[in-house]
């Protein structure tokens, strides 16, 4: 708005308030390029009609409608004179200033209702207003403070390596995909799905897993049992034994009758780790 | 769990978080409920824990989060070899109309700027996620009714836009020589 | 510039900072030069000002940064809406099958599912500590037995294998389906 300021507004519009209204200079010289900074520099017929008043000390709410409009349409004549591509909005906003001025001329009838009749201005002033609060209202949201501009978010950095992410199964998942298996198992063949306790299938993997474990590879019978597993569990837990023994997956050995019954691995892993880190073959069974 | 420990997960997050926590995200990280006067009273103590460094914790429309102080940004600035957007009167006071009088229609800011409203000037302040369309005005056209964001109040470190700086009463001079 | 502010300047940059900061960097934000040793000793003290928070700062490969220390990991991950990553059905199905007849071979299992069994499925269970090897069936090749851990049960909320959906009840859902 620099240019806009070689605009020599006040001698004639400034005077022309309580006092009989001067007439325009007629050599009134606005260079075009300011002219071209200026229709730049302005957002439009409001803020220029603005820029006019507030620059003249103007009373917004008693604008004088003739000097004002001369001094705009001399800014809107002296754009179209220097070729500069005029909105439109300037345009429309100089036949709107030339109806409220002749208004202005004509007597103010009483309304029916008694009411006075409203000022010719009033919607130039209501609209005048509103523009100039939204626009300061633009200057003051732009004086706040802005993200990366007057403040910067904190983020650090999240450690998350030590924290990745399992997937989760359900026992729903578990039991759909056993499902599945099952109808493809019968579609496919005639491939015989046991029906099995389940209990069963996991005492075997117990047995299996304790056997492992077992120094010299064999275990006592007995010591299988753990008399907190109840009736139901011994049960169980026999009869995981004899499925072992018949998919040949345990060897149950006893010397003479009523000698002690041990169990063993029918394959000892044929790896295992020793304590000191290298490997060593153990003969099988 | 202690209220300290708890304090100390909420520091964490609120630190380390990528967009403002609302109340109900931060109780997620506790098994135990957590009442949120309980929660307001620990972020409370957390921001006055922060009072003699050069970042503080902000309550924001969408949720809390800690920034920076605005004096520091001078030296931060020069990190950022990127200039923070500058921008233009046409997009400030169209940001300003749709601030102070929303929900309007791009008529609306045409009416009460007097010009044109430039696509490119909605645009980019939609591609801000700064306003958006919520809606759209039962008249012909049906024209988009455009309000600011949650993330518009973030972005300039407000909770609300009653925050917003009050508009210059002018209008009172007006309606009390209407009076007259 | 006093030391204290300049401490506070970083403290600002470091916190905010998207990406490590180098010594560089950082020292890019005054007009005074700042020596090596007087950032290092600077950044020695921020980082046992914050001694008592819930965040460190670090130095990096690639510059310095503040971080969330580990033990937040649990808490801020429950933030994060992100969805768990999911077993394939190959890894479901074998483990299903493991789970409902162990203990079983890799044989069993591809004779079961019909298609040869990746060896990286097997792998992935295994190392999820959900399956074990308990034994060797006395066929050729001497094949592993799998059976379901302990840990297994543990993680899937169940006391023993019992708990899960009887076979019985599962084959007569089967039939019932395909009675219709």
């Amino acid at each position: 708005m620099t240019a806009t300021a070689e605009l020599d507004l006040e001698p004639p519009v400034a005077r022309i308030y309580g006092e009989p209204m001067a007439q325009l200079p007629l050599d009134l010289y606005i260079p075009p390029d300011a002219l071209e900074v200026m229709l730049e520099a302005f957002e439009g017929p409001l803020d220029l009609l603005l820029y006019m008043i507030r620059k003249a000390n103007i009373d917004v709410l008693d604008i004088p409608m003739a000097p004002l409009t001369a001094q705009y349409l001399v800014y809107v004549e002296a754009m179209r004179a220097h070729n500069l591509e005029l909105a439109a909005d300037y345009l429309v906003m100089a036949a709107m200033l030339i109806e409220i001025k002749s208004r202005m001329l004509l007597p103010r009838h009483q309304q029916d209702d008694g009411a006075e009749a409203e000022d010719p201005r009033a919607e130039l002033v209501r609209r005048l207003m509103e523009y100039e609060r939204m626009k300061i209202a633009g200057q003051k949201l732009d004086e706040l403070d802005h993200v990366e501009r007057e403040f910067f978010w904190v983020e650090t950095l999240v450690e998350k390596s030590l924290a990745q992410r399992q997937p989760e199964v359900s026992i729903n998942e578990l039991t759909a995909a056993w499902q599945a298996v099952l109808r493809q198992a019968q579609l496919k063949s005639h491939h015989k799905i046991q029906r099995e306790e389940l209990s069963v299938r996991e005492h075997m993997s117990l047995i299996l897993r304790r056997l492992q474990g077992a120094e010299g590879g064999f275990v006592h019978f007995e010591d299988l049992f753990d008399p907190d597993m109840g009736v139901p569990g011994v049960v169980v837990h026999f009869l995981a034994m004899l499925e072992l023994a018949r998919e040949k997956l345990v060897e149950i050995t006893q010397t003479e009758a009523f000698h002690p019954i041990y169990l063993r691995l029918a394959i000892i892993p044929i790896e295992q780790e020793s304590e000191d880190g290298t490997d060593h073959r153990q003969a099988g069974a | 769990m202690e209220p300290t420990t708890v304090k100390r997960v909420l520091e964490a997050a609120l630190l380390a978080t990528r967009e403002p926590l609302t109340l109900n995200e931060l109780k997620r990280m506790f098994d135990a409920e957590l009442a949120n006067d309980v929660l307001r009273k620990l972020l409370d103590e957390l921001r006055n824990e922060y009072a003699e460094r050069p970042v503080e914790l902000l309550q924001l429309a969408s949720g809390w989060r800690f920034r920076t102080r605005p004096e520091y940004a001078d030296y931060l600035q020069r990190l950022n070899p990127e200039k923070p957007p500058k921008y233009s009167r046409a997009v400030l006071e169209t940001l300003a109309i749709i601030a102070y009088r929303q929900p309007v229609t791009r008529g609306d800011i045409e009416e009460i700027r007097g010009v044109v409203v430039n696509t490119q000037v909605i645009r980019t302040l939609e591609e801000r996620g700064w306003i958006d369309v919520v809606g759209h005005r039962d008249t012909p056209g049906r024209p988009a009714l455009f309000a600011t964001t949650k993330h518009f109040l973030d972005d300039l470190g407000l909770r609300s836009l009653s925050e917003l700086p009050p508009l210059e009463q002018l209008a009172e001079t007006l309606e009390l020589n209407h009076a007259n």
